[in-house]
């Protein structure tokens, strides 16, 4: 058996606590670099023709930016909670593959790795550092991604380095699927599952069906690149627009897999902060179906101004705004469950609350995108930049935090200050809305998305000056965050098993809680175990030691060992060395046996 | 088939028939392909032959016959979705129904 | 597994590995359903020769298919065999399974030299892209599968693959009987419906 | 303990409002000057006014719940509502509703603009370049670049692709942009209905100088559209012989310009934009400079460094024979 602490046990652990940790402070690490990139992309707009970087460089930002926010830093923050929180709301005592889990993490963490070695890999390729990070936009189409129009290897890192990301997040999709079906404890209905973890089912739901689709997209404009393929190429016959068609098809089914956990953790932290259930359970969890489900009925709402034809777009349109439906019915029953509740205003309830009045407002723009006719005046401009950042920002980022306020002090036995919590909030607040509210009318006044200039007299010189004021804001609010979560690792207030009066599993063991979770796994009767409702008492916690020792699986090392062989791999097409190809496939498949015949019970 | 778990699995004589099933269906179709007289039929004629070549392997061979709908689920969801998704795309890049030819149909002529 | 006899005690009452591999196949269908549509999509728009009629050889794979066909068929009599604890069948049948899933993999191998030497490559025009993608997509997954199968058939040698194993054999299964029905797609929509 | 306070947020677009006012906001999507942008604009802001109802009413619900129900000591614990059905059906049906007032319009104007003007209409083809714009009129036999003239109240068809990566033309004031896809030609109509000079741009990403591909619209009088096709139409200009620009149009004629630049009867190089009539422009570099001759100057000796990536090369040509280069092109009116 492995140690339980040192460099190594965190290498080879199989813990999924220790693994939603590491997500978490990846991910979190990707998030303020892609927070960077996006200060400086606001410092070159504060002003018109800015000079604070040249063009090349800023095409490197915004895609590299919406790249690392999208793939980085919001998917895998997710995961975070669904490796940490998953197994402990459902009463498991880990996910279903503990080492494909880990897997997965390395998988990531190596492909962020990759994806942010363009940065400085210039010199490598006989180009300035800051010269071949991806720069193609993070829906990179096509044909401007063809090597004519793109010789570097910008694009190869983008293009390899998504495809390294898109094995973990398939990886974790089957095991999370598989671990909330079957890991449940017993009396653990579906219907008593709890909303974050239904919405994490369906989003892994998505995670499968769409990965595959962006997976061959890449894979055709690979062998485009490398191998002269003709994929994309007009004077072949055919047509970018396949390119649009298998982007999108991935793409809008993604912007749900970022969003519908973050409902589900408000879906968590409004009951437990108003002392209500959730208002009308069923419904929320079958809207968020439904959302997923008709996420995929949807893509060509992104390609109005490609001339798809009427017919075309009367049908993206009216499925578009079909989606607002079951979401606006989520928002319903989120006010309905704080309405006449004992409503205390903790952090987390207030980024819960945040969470739904900003996701209102990104997804009313989105509906007036959904307008085809509209949308033509609107998309490729910064009213579609600002509806983006309500949406993610306001709403993923804003339902993250909610999480991280909320289950923090489970995940490490603190508890995160309060008072800066509510600074952290308000900056955040007020910072997010400077920055992205007037990028409506910034756009609707002419200004596209994707300009690294624009001339004084477009008129918009200090809206965008506020704009990047308002992202500054962001950025200290960002920074009081990690102050407080620095502080927390010495200085924050221990946590009791149960800080907030909570209604599910995970507040029934310590905080953090021991290796095995559950001293004895627990009986669910109802879907709010933990509280007292009209048919059922409150379940007993747990014994505070386990009756008969449990045993928990040590870690391995292959794993990651596996995993290394991706980057290896993708690391020989981008240098074109046969070599490097059969070494990375030979270390894949070294670490894949040496994993299936290890015996797991070290 | 009565109720049955998910270990109970069909009999090796079962395996053989299908076996002899799918052989008779693939000459059907190379059959077809060559006989002149089915070129009218022949693309629902293979569509179709396919599709129950297609179903007697996930049936039988990976018994989703008899084992757990759920299985089912797990494959025929994904399935159709793509199979609505091919539709759809070919409806796309191939559909005359863009009125008044604004796009030419979305295929990639123009 | 984290408990060899937790796959007992799941929620579902099914296998997690084997629910785990639904679940794996059910992405495939969305990956193999990507190539198949950009295959019809670029159907009859290359814009140099070859095209599909004049180089595919129905006969030829045909035979493929049917190689393919009865090495599902070997793969169900592994299975059977396995489950009855009947060991030597089992190496036989596995052995069949991987060889005739080799023989077509020599197919293929014959199939792109010659259609190279006709002249018709991955660079050629929208149908080779299409063609090689889509087959060669096809070719790796039997690939992996037949590695899958011979490791299984190394097992059986040394004697370790009694009916306890069956489950991983079963799944294997899974594996190349899906592998066969995107062939049987292939060769309708490719080959025959040309 | 600071209260959560949302209902402040409103304020925020009247404070963004005042600092927005001003300007002439000339790429304003929000002026429209043709029947395309009019009726775009009017399905836009009936969509928006729709989107302000919800968003007053939806918010206002929100926040009155949050103040209404803090926790305050003493208040009793909470009825355990698990859920109301009428409530639910009402809450799916009201947004149903409000879709059904956005999508009919929305179709009808689907339709309305689908891209097809009468036989009559002008025929406009443009055609995406990396960075720049050309535009022909087949049926007047005209070719220009980066500046589009056309005439007030005559509705034009405009047929839209792309010689090499995806564009997106749009000229705010005259109707929605439509992307210039290589091998594939999209089409709008609108009937621009008041003279003016409308500013626009390049609007899909398409490589180092997108920012830079920008494009003028000129809507003109009847009258001085027609002025305008017979300069065109007219042969380029013939430089007196021994003038300033005759040594001009020799340099010219002897650099690298002819591979790729028209001038009729000079060169008939085709990757750069027509410069047959290039002193009858009123910017240069797809709208980027003015047409004048310190920049024209700038831009021959070095277009990369004004233009990012711009695809026409420094060239070797200085002093008194980049003067008269200049003076060559100047007169090419
Ligand atoms: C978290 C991610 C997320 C979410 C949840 C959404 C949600 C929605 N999005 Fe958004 N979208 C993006 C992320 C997201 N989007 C991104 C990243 C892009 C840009 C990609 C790129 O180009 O880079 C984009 C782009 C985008 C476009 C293309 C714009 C363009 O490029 O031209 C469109 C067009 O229809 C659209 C529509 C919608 C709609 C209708 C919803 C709906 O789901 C919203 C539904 C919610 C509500 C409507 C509010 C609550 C409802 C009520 C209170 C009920 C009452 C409401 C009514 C009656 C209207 N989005
Ligand atoms: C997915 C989530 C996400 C998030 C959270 C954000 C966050 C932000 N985004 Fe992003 N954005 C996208 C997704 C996201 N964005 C996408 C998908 C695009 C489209 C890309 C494309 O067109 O291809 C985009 C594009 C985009 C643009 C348009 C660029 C263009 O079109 O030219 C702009 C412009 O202002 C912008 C700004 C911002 C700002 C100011 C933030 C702020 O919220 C950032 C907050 C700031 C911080 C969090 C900084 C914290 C860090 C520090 C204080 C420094 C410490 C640093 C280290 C120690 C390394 N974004
Ligand atoms: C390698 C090809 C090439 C050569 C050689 C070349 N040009 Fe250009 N030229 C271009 C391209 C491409 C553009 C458009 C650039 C852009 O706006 O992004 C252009 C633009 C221009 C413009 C601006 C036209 C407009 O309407 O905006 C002028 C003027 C011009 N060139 C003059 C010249 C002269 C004079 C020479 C020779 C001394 C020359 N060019 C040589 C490719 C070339
Ligand atoms: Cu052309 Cu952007
Ligand atoms: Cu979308």
């Amino acid at each position: 058996m492995t140690g339980s602490r040192g460099l190594r046990s965190w290498l080879t652990t199989t813990d999924h606590k220790r693994i939603g940790l590491l997500y978490f402070y990846t991910a979190f690490a990707f998030f303020l670099v892609g927070g960077l990139e996006a200060l400086l992309i606001r410092a070159q707009l504060a002003r018109p023709n800015g000079t604070v970087v040249g063009a090349e460089t800023y095409n490197q930002l915004f895609t590299m930016h919406g790249t690392t926010m999208v793939f980085l830093a919001l998917m895998p923050l997710s995961a975070a909670f669904f490796n940490y929180i998953v197994p402990l709301q459902i009463g498991a005592r880990d996910v279903a593959f503990p080492r494909l889990n880990a897997f997965s993490y390395w998988v990531f963490l190596l492909g962020g790795l990759f994806l942010n070695a363009s940065w400085i890999a210039g010199p490598v390729f006989r180009a300035g550092v800051l010269n071949v990070a991806p720069d193609a936009g993070w829906f990179g189409y096509a044909n401007l991604t063809e090597r004519q129009y793109s010789p570097g290897p910008n694009v190869d890192f983008w293009m390899l380095g998504l495809q390294i990301l898109g094995v973990s997040s398939l990886a974790a999709g089957f095991n999370f699927i598989v671990t909330i079906l079957n890991l449940r404890a017993p009396g653990m209905k579906m219907m008593r599952l709890p909303t974050f973890t239904w919405m994490t089912l369906v989003t892994q739901f998505l995670v499968i069906t769409a990965f595959p689709v962006i997976t061959v997209a890449l894979v055709f404009l690979m062998f485009d690149r490398f191998f002269g393929a003709h994929f994309y190429v007009p004077q072949a016959g055919a047509t970018p627009l396949l390119w649009q068609h298998l982007f999108w098809l991935f793409g809008h089914p993604e912007v749900y897999i970022l969003i519908l956990p973050a409902m589900g953790i408000v879906s968590e932290v409004l009951p437990t902060f108003s002392r209500k259930p959730l208002f009308g359970y069923t419904v929320v969890v079958y809207s968020g179906v439904l959302i997923g489900f008709m996420g995929w009925g949807v893509w060509s709402h992104h390609m109005f101004s490609v001339g798809l034809g009427p017919i075309a777009d009367s049908v993206f349109s009216a499925t578009t705004m079909l989606i607002a439906v079951p979401t606006g019915v989520k928002i319903f029953n989120w006010i309905a469950t704080l309405w006449g509740g004992t409503i205390r205003g903790t952090t987390a309830l207030h980024f819960a609350v945040g969470f739904i009045a900003m996701f209102i407002i990104g997804g009313l723009s989105g509906v007036t995108h959904a307008s085809p006719p509209a949308d033509l005046q609107q998309t490729d401009t910064y009213y579609v930049v600002a509806h983006i950042h309500y949406v993610l920002f306001g709403g993923t980022i804003f339902g993250l935090f909610a999480g991280i306020y909320y289950w923090w002090p489970k995940m490490t036995g603190r508890l995160l200050s309060e008072a800066l919590g509510k600074l952290h909030f308000w900056l955040t607040f007020i910072g997010m809305n400077l920055a992205f509210f007037p990028m409506h009318l910034i756009g609707l006044l002419g200004m596209p998305r994707r300009i690294y200039t624009y001339a004084p007299d477009l008129g918009v010189s200090s809206l965008n000056l506020v704009s990047t004021i308002g992202a500054l804001l962001i950025g200290v609010a960002t920074l009081v965050f990690v102050v407080n979560l620095w502080r927390t690792r010495s200085h924050g207030a221990p946590a009791p098993n149960d800080p907030w009066g909570g209604a599910t599993l995970e507040w029934a063991i310590p905080s953090p809680p021991p290796p095995y979770n559950f001293s004895v796994i627990p009986t669910v009767a109802s879907r709010l175990p933990r509280w007292k409702t009209e048919h059922h008492d409150p379940m007993p916690d747990p014994p505070a030691a386990p009756p008969a020792p449990v045993h928990v699986p040590g870690g391995s090392w292959w794993p990651p060992v596996a995993a290394l062989g991706l980057p290896v791999l993708a690391l020989a097409l981008l240098t074109h060395h046969l070599w490097l190809a059969f070494l990375g496939v030979a270390i894949m498949l070294y670490g894949i046996y040496r994993w299936a015949f290890e015996p797991f019970e070290i | 088939m009565p109720e049955a778990g998910e270990h109970a699995h069909p009999t090796v004589g079962t395996y053989l028939r299908v076996a002899a099933i799918l052989v008779i269906l693939t000459v059907l179709e190379v059959g077809v392909f060559y006989v002149p007289a089915f070129h009218v039929v022949l693309v629902p004629t293979l569509l179709a032959l396919s599709a129950v070549k297609f179903a007697l392997v996930v049936l039988f061979y990976m018994h989703l016959r008899m084992d757990s709908r759920f299985f089912s689920f797990l494959f025929g969801g994904p399935f159709l979705l793509a199979v609505v998704v091919l539709v759809a795309l070919l409806f796309l890049f191939f559909g005359h129904f863009t009125l008044r030819g604004a796009a030419g149909g979305g295929g990639a002529g123009g | 597994m984290t408990h060899a006899a937790a796959a007992h005690h799941t929620s579902m009452g099914l296998d997690s590995r084997k629910m785990a591999f639904w679940a794996f196949i059910g992405s495939e269908c969305l990956l193999f359903g990507s190539l198949i549509s950009t295959y019809l999509i670029y159907k009859g728009k290359s814009v140099v020769g070859p095209y599909p009629h004049d180089i595919l050889n129905i006969p030829f794979t045909s035979v493929s298919t049917f190689d393919l066909l009865m090495s599902s068929l070997m793969m169900v009599l592994a299975l059977a065999a396995v489950q009855r604890g009947d060991l030597k069948w089992a190496k036989i049948w596995l052995f069949a399974t991987a060889f005739l899933g080799i023989l077509f993999l020599g197919g293929q191998v014959y199939e792109f030299t010659s259609f190279v030497r006709e002249g018709l490559t991955l660079q050629t025009n929208l149908f080779g892209c299409t063609f090689f993608v889509l087959t060669g997509t096809h070719g790796a997954h039997v690939t992996v599968g037949v590695l899958w199968l011979l490791t299984l058939w190394v097992r059986a040698l040394q004697g370790k693959l009694g009916p306890a194993q069956a489950l991983t054999v079963e799944i294997s299964g899974l594996y190349w009987h899906f592998v066969d029905v995107v062939w049987i797609v292939i060769f309708t929509l490719v080959y025959l419906i040309q | 303990m600071p209260r959560f306070r949302p209902w402040l947020s409103p304020l925020l677009p009247l404070a963004l409002a005042v600092v927005a006012c001003g300007g002439p906001f000339p790429q304003s999507t929000l002026r429209p000057r043709s029947d395309f942008a009019g009726a775009v604009d009017q399905l836009f802001t009936s969509i928006f006014w729709w989107a302000i109802i919800v968003f007053v009413v939806v918010e206002g619900l929100l926040c009155y719940a949050v103040i209404r129900y803090r926790h305050r000591e003493g208040r009793p614990a909470p009825r355990p509502v698990h859920g109301h059905t009428a409530l639910e059906i009402a809450w799916t049906l009201a947004p149903a509703v409000i879709l059904v007032f956005i999508a009919v319009p929305t179709m009808r104007t689907i339709f309305a603009t689908a891209g097809e003007a009468p036989p009559t209409a002008l025929k406009v083809e443009v055609i995406g370049h990396q960075w720049w714009w050309e535009y022909r009129y087949p049926d007047l036999r005209i070719v220009t670049a980066n500046e589009l003239s056309l005439p007030v109240g005559r509705p034009v068809q405009v047929s839209i692709t792309s010689a090499d990566v995806i564009h997106s033309f749009w000229a705010p004031a005259l109707g929605g942009k439509r992307d210039a896809t290589p091998g594939y030609v999209t089409r709008i109509a609108f009937r621009p209905d008041s003279v003016g000079v409308y500013s626009g741009q390049c609007a899909e990403f398409c490589g180092a100088s997108h920012a830079n591909m920008r494009l003028r619209v000129l809507v003109l009088r009847d009258s001085a559209f027609q002025a305008w096709v017979r300069r065109q139409q007219a042969p380029a200009a013939a430089p007196p012989r021994g003038s300033l620009e005759a040594r001009g149009r020799d340099v010219f004629a002897k650099s690298a310009c002819i591979g790729c630049h028209t001038i009729d009867g000079v060169s008939k190089g085709i990757i750069g934009p027509t410069l047959s009539h290039v002193g009858g422009r009123a910017t240069i570099a797809a709208g980027l400079f003015p047409n004048d001759s310190p920049h024209l100057a700038r831009w021959i000796a070095n277009a990369p460094s004004l233009k990012p990536g711009a695809l026409m090369m420094q060239m070797p040509v200085a002093g008194a024979d980049l003067t008269a280069v200049i003076a060559y092109l100047q007169s090419l009116k």
